[in-house]
């Protein structure tokens, strides 16, 4: 039987980060993926990560697994696509799918980096053509090509619902609106206000009342739910969509180291049932690893260094390397998970509500309600200040762990400090260029250049903008505010587009003065 | 092909495979080799791909990611055809699954 | 809660259940324990379904005929469970001359006792089954086999037994027997509970052996693990059950429509497992490869879901069932061998008819412990 | 780890719900009444119902519905979801074709994908 000295199951971030760790050191290491293509959800995700460089942030998903591949490849990993596995059975036997036959591996070493799959929810008419997984919406969008539907309503306001109702929008599909039954939205403040901004009215403490059609979905009626998410009568609202989208959550894809025999627990921490692992990420069973969303749900960025974990702790397992070398090693990269796993949305904090910052401001209430930090509440952020001519204005107002912003600046008017959770500040007495940089690549699209006195009468506002077709300048259109709704005329007075911006485009438009902190996007269309 | 985005803002112009036909129920479609068979059927607005046994209800796509395979269909003759996973070819021959078979219930 | 009844189960499988279930009926008080967590979770809710009288062994016959006549057509009636029982007989097949002359050596056998069952060839075999392949050459014919759902028919004596008062208890593993007296009277588990009754009905599998041993009962079996599979819900297609002269593959197309299916390696006696019984990697492909032997239009058919179980090999081949002399108050059921599905209701009604009237219908002298001797 | 279980347990009586006729297991058309109502029959582990109904057992094999159903279980015998184990998982991991499942590649060569 053909052996390795690891066999890694997914050719997701977790699955391939093992796999380069592993292979550099010396080890023999084939990653099965199922999939046509690898990088798991990496190449359905467009936008760019959060983090910081050691994390690939400000990176796009697709960009980085294109990066992993490449990697892999000149380490010389053995990937093998469409290679389905049908079984991880005893001694570290496994059986793979390829084609019209089967083969049987053994490794030393198995490391089981499956991912997760969607979570759903019940509600009358859920099985009709037309209700989708936010996954399948990716998957037609993003990797095929094809608009999921005309009319969207999402469900669910954690980052996947705020990440693919952008994404909808992106492809120009129309989000009719984002609902959530939490009282609060569950993902990033900045991803929801990216998608609050273009004028998708969000709806919390709310959920699908029913979908309605025959053959396929034709509309949904949502409702107001109470504490005890029971339906409060009179507060049904309809909307003629085709498509509903759900996006509830996921659970660890782990059905091949359950049918291993590894020890099992159920953790809602971690998303549902996950194996027992040791600290090196080995379960109860000798040989047999589990690294990335399998073995708890994160975001991409940690499945990665836990894989790199992976990958290391297989190479001294197998004797590829010293202990000295490996406890290194994973210091280094625990460290960089540690800096992920900060802030708001840290694991550890997951299903408690935080009203203050770690700076001690209260969180926008607003934010968390409707999806945008009110005009009222943003100025007590440190990262919004007033000053003559262009300055950054950073709407950044919760604790996650990202700081791109800070490294890319030339003139360092933006600081974050050591600590990668804290609020961006607009440094006083640095003097912005005007060049860009912060407003392309900040992940969470929330820095804007603003010049709020022309000496006109007018400002300007430079906003990052991610959508064809792409405005010429001199175009009139509106400026929506951050709650996506108009706020005043808009003229379009430059357009940047750069390979440093990648793909973000930085859109300038004069506004009245008086608007100059509320005007946060741009519509084509008759004023 | 409406549902087809011809340029997207990130992604720039998807690179597919050459256009073939193949047939749903009999009616003659376009597609792109390669793609999955349901992408195809979604760009041609289709959304019912089968009826199931018990109930004879409607499914269409669900996961797309063949996990699901509520997107079953019969094709080529062959019944429970995962369709957003099974790449298309010309010629195919995709039919409405009516509970495990392309026969409509009576 | 109370620890003690008239009669303590030992074991959920089916034969538990089902003998729990007649108790509880002629209204005894009945204590079923599992050692498992799940009720039927051994041999009961991994066999192929067959409820079938040919290919028997003529000790065992008598009492699975009875079975068929009296409890199986009115079953999911009686259990108010829908146990799929269908009555279309059993295809035994061949397609060697050694395999004809085992199959006619057991028709032969099983006519003398009476059942209605003969052997055809290779054209009457496609005649009832066009689906066939050519390869098969014989078969012995029984129209008044069948085949059923080993799942939903467990669960339903389960089901019925409990709303007639027996008490169930899983996760409860027995570890020793314990008599007082001279007579059998208590049973220890794992977790310290002892329970108590007048009679205890030794109904475990294979886990039988260890338990019997601490009263120094030894009953001679092994255990073997068996794997079968299932497909996805194909169109109808036939309603017999099959089966082979070596007994190394059978199955049926179920109610749903998939079929399940269970096959041999060869190399069942010397499974190794992890704890629970463990599908082998090279299993499952040989029973595919079998089956598309004789079937050979099912080669596009999907497999969903494979499985593996453990079964009760006796020494000899049939079920050790009744009173044991030397243990007074000990009921034997076991090492049935993998054949015990199809003659639970049998085997378990007569065993519910002794423990409460010292009588059987059946005779059931031939299936006693003290049945095993030395060859010489 | 096995768990003492006693089945005689009185569960809080079934009560008819407006929504038991909503389906649950997609694959095989379970409804959540089917569900509550075998977990008052005794089906207490998600193994039991899965046996007992199918649920979980149809071609995506519970991959959607395992934890909307292990919900419905919890709930009904009162207990949290995180305690009841999930039903066995199974080989395949993807459902497969019997002749390429009967097809295994010869181990033997180097290079296995050769035919």
């Amino acid at each position: 039987m053909k052996r390795y000295d690891l066999i890694i199951v997914g050719a997701g971030p977790a699955g391939l980060s093992a796999a380069v760790e592993a292979a550099r050191r010396g080890l023999a290491v084939v990653v099965f993926d199922e999939n046509e293509k690898p990088g798991g959800q990496l190449f359905k995700q467009i936008h760019k990560f959060f983090g910081s460089k050691e994390h690939r942030a400000k990176i796009r998903g697709f960009n980085i697994g294109a990066q992993l591949l490449d990697e892999a490849d000149k380490a010389g990993v053995e990937v093998r696509l469409n290679a389905t596995v049908i079984g991880l059975y005893q001694d570290k036997e496994i059986v793979v799918k390829t084609g019209e036959k089967i083969c049987h591996y053994k490794g030393d070493a198995v490391l089981i980096a499956t991912g997760a799959a969607e979570n759903m929810v019940t509600f009358p008419g859920w099985t009709l053509p037309g209700v989708i997984g936010a996954g399948a919406a990716q998957t037609m969008m993003n990797l095929h090509g094809v608009r999921p539907g005309k009319r969207v309503l999402m469900l669910g306001s954690g980052n996947v619902g705020l990440v693919v109702s952008f994404q909808l929008l992106q492809c120009g599909c129309e989000v009719v609106a984002l609902v959530d039954a939490a009282p609060r939205v569950g993902g990033y403040g900045v991803h929801a206000s990216k998608v609050a901004r273009t004028g998708v009215p969000f709806y919390l403490s709310h959920t699908i009342v029913a979908a309605e059609g025959e053959e396929c979905v034709t509309g949904v009626t949502i409702a107001e739910v109470d504490s005890n998410f029971a339906f409060i009568t009179g507060t049904e609202k309809h909307f003629d969509v085709d498509t509903i989208c759900l996006a509830v959550g996921l659970s660890p894809m782990s059905q091949l180291l359950k049918m291993a025999g590894c020890q099992m627990e159920d953790n809602p921490k971690r998303g549902g049932q996950t194996p027992i692992c040791d600290a090196l990420g080995m379960t109860s069973v000798a040989g047999i690893f589990a690294a990335g969303d399998v073995s708890g749900i994160e975001e991409a960025s940690s499945a990665m260094i836990e894989g790199r974990m992976a990958g290391i702790a297989v190479a001294h397992y197998l004797g590829y390397m010293d202990l000295q070398e490996r406890d290194r090693e994973l210091s280094a990269l625990n460290g960089a998970l540690d800096g992920l796993r900060q802030g708001m949305f840290a694991p550890k904090n997951r299903g408690q509500v935080i009203e203050k910052t770690e700076e001690g401001i209260a969180v926008s209430a607003s934010l968390l309600k409707k999806g945008f930090v009110a005009d009222d509440e943003i100025e007590r952020f440190p990262g919004v200040t007033h000053r003559t001519g262009v300055h950054p204005v950073i709407e950044c107002t919760q604790n996650i762990p990202c700081n791109p912003c800070q490294d890319t600046c030339p003139k360092r008017c933006i600081s974050i400090g050591s600590n990668i959770t804290s609020l961006p500040i607009a440094v006083a007495d640095a003097d912005c260029i005007n060049c860009g940089m912060c407003v392309a690549s900040c992940s969470g699209q929330a820095i804007f250049l603003v010049d709020e006195d022309c000496g006109d009468g007018t400002a300007t506002v430079t906003i990052p903008y991610e959508f064809l077709p792409l405005p010429a300048e001199g175009t009139m259109g509106v400026a929506l505010g951050r709650d996506g709704k108009r706020v005043c005329e808009a003229a379009v007075v430059s357009v940047k587009s750069a390979k440093a911006y990648d793909k973000t485009h930085l859109l300038t438009m004069r506004v009245p003065k008086a608007f100059a902190m509320k005007a946060r996007f741009f519509r084509c269309e008759e004023a | 092909m409406g549902e087809r985005i011809a340029e997207h803002p990130i992604l720039g112009v998807l690179e597919k495979g050459e256009t073939v036909t193949f047939t749903f129920d009999g009616k003659t479609v376009e597609g792109c080799a390669g793609e999955p068979i349901a992408a195809a059927l979604k760009a041609a607005g289709l959304m019912v791909h089968r009826y199931t046994q018990k109930e004879h209800k409607p499914r269409g796509i669900f996961c797309a990611i063949g996990r699901c395979t509520d997107c079953v269909m019969v094709v080529d003759g062959v019944p429970n055809v995962r369709t957003c996973i099974t790449p298309l070819r010309a010629g195919m021959i995709v039919q409405t699954q009516y509970g495990v078979s392309a026969e409509p219930f009576k | 809660m109370s620890k003690t009844a008239e009669v303590i189960v030992i074991g959920g499988g089916i034969i538990g259940c089902a003998v729990s279930y007649y108790l509880a009926k002629k209204g005894v008080s009945v204590l079923c324990l599992e050692g498992s967590d799940h009720i039927g979770n051994g041999g009961s809710s991994r066999n192929g379904g067959g409820v079938r009288q040919s290919g028997r062994d003529p000790r065992e016959l008598p009492l699975v005929m009875y079975g068929i006549r009296h409890f199986w057509k009115t079953l999911s009636e009686e259990l108010e469970t829908d146990c799929e029982y269908h009555q279309d007989g059993n295809l035994r097949l061949g397609k060697t001359e050694k395999h004809r002359e085992i199959l006619t050596g057991l028709t032969e056998r099983a006519v003398k006792v009476g059942l209605d069952v003969r052997m055809i060839d290779g054209d009457e075999v496609r005649r009832i089954n066009p689906y066939l392949s050519e390869e098969v050459t014989c078969a012995s014919w029984c129209p008044t086999d069948g085949h059923a759902n080993p799942l939903t028919t467990t669960l339903g004596y389960y089901k019925t037994a409990r709303k007639l008062g027996a008490r169930f208890i899983t996760g409860e593993h027995v570890v020793e027997l314990k008599k007082i007296k001279g007579v059998l009277r208590k049973v220890v588990c794992a977790s310290g509970n002892v329970y108590e009754g007048e009679t205890v009905v030794l109904a475990a599998g294979y886990a039988s052996r260890k338990i019997a041993e601490t009263v120094g009962i030894d009953i001679p079996m092994q255990s073997a693990m068996l794997e079968a599979l299932v497909t996805e819900a194909q169109p109808q297609m036939f309603d017999q059950m099959l089966g082979t002269a070596e007994a190394d593959f059978y199955g049926h197309q179920t109610k749903h429509g998939s079929f399940v299916f269970g096959g041999s390696s060869g190399l069942e006696d010397f499974t190794k497992d992890n704890g629970t019984p463990v599908c082998y990697a090279k299993t499952a492909p040989c029973i595919c490869r079998g089956i598309i032997k004789y079937f050979p239009n099912l080669a596009d058919a999907k497999i969903v879901r494979t499985w593996a179980g453990w079964m009760d090999k006796c020494a000899d081949g049939v079920p050790v069932l009744g009173k044991v002399g030397e243990v007074p108050g000990l009921v034997l059921a076991c090492g049935f061998t993998g054949h015990g599905f199809g003659i639970a209701p049998a085997a378990a009604h007569q065993l519910a008819e002794l423990i409460t009237t010292g009588r059987t219908d059946v005779d059931l002298h031939d299936l006693r412990y003290d049945r095993f001797h030395a060859k010489i | 780890m096995n768990t003492v279980n006693d089945r005689s347990r009185e569960l809080a009586p079934f009560v008819p719900s407006p929504d038991d006729d909503m389906l649950i297991c997609r694959c095989e058309e379970i409804t959540k009444g089917e569900i509550r109502k075998a977990v008052h029959e005794g089906m207490w582990t998600m193994t039991e119902i899965r046996r007992y109904l199918r649920t979980g057992m149809g071609l995506c094999q519970g991959q959607t519905c395992a934890k909307l159903v292990k919900a419905i279980v919890a709930r009904e015998l009162g207990v949290s979801p995180a305690e009841l184990e999930p039903a066995t998982s199974r080989a395949p991991m993807r459902p497969i074709e019997m002749r390429i499942f009967a097809n295994e590649a010869n181990e033997a060569k180097e290079g296995q994908d050769d035919e």
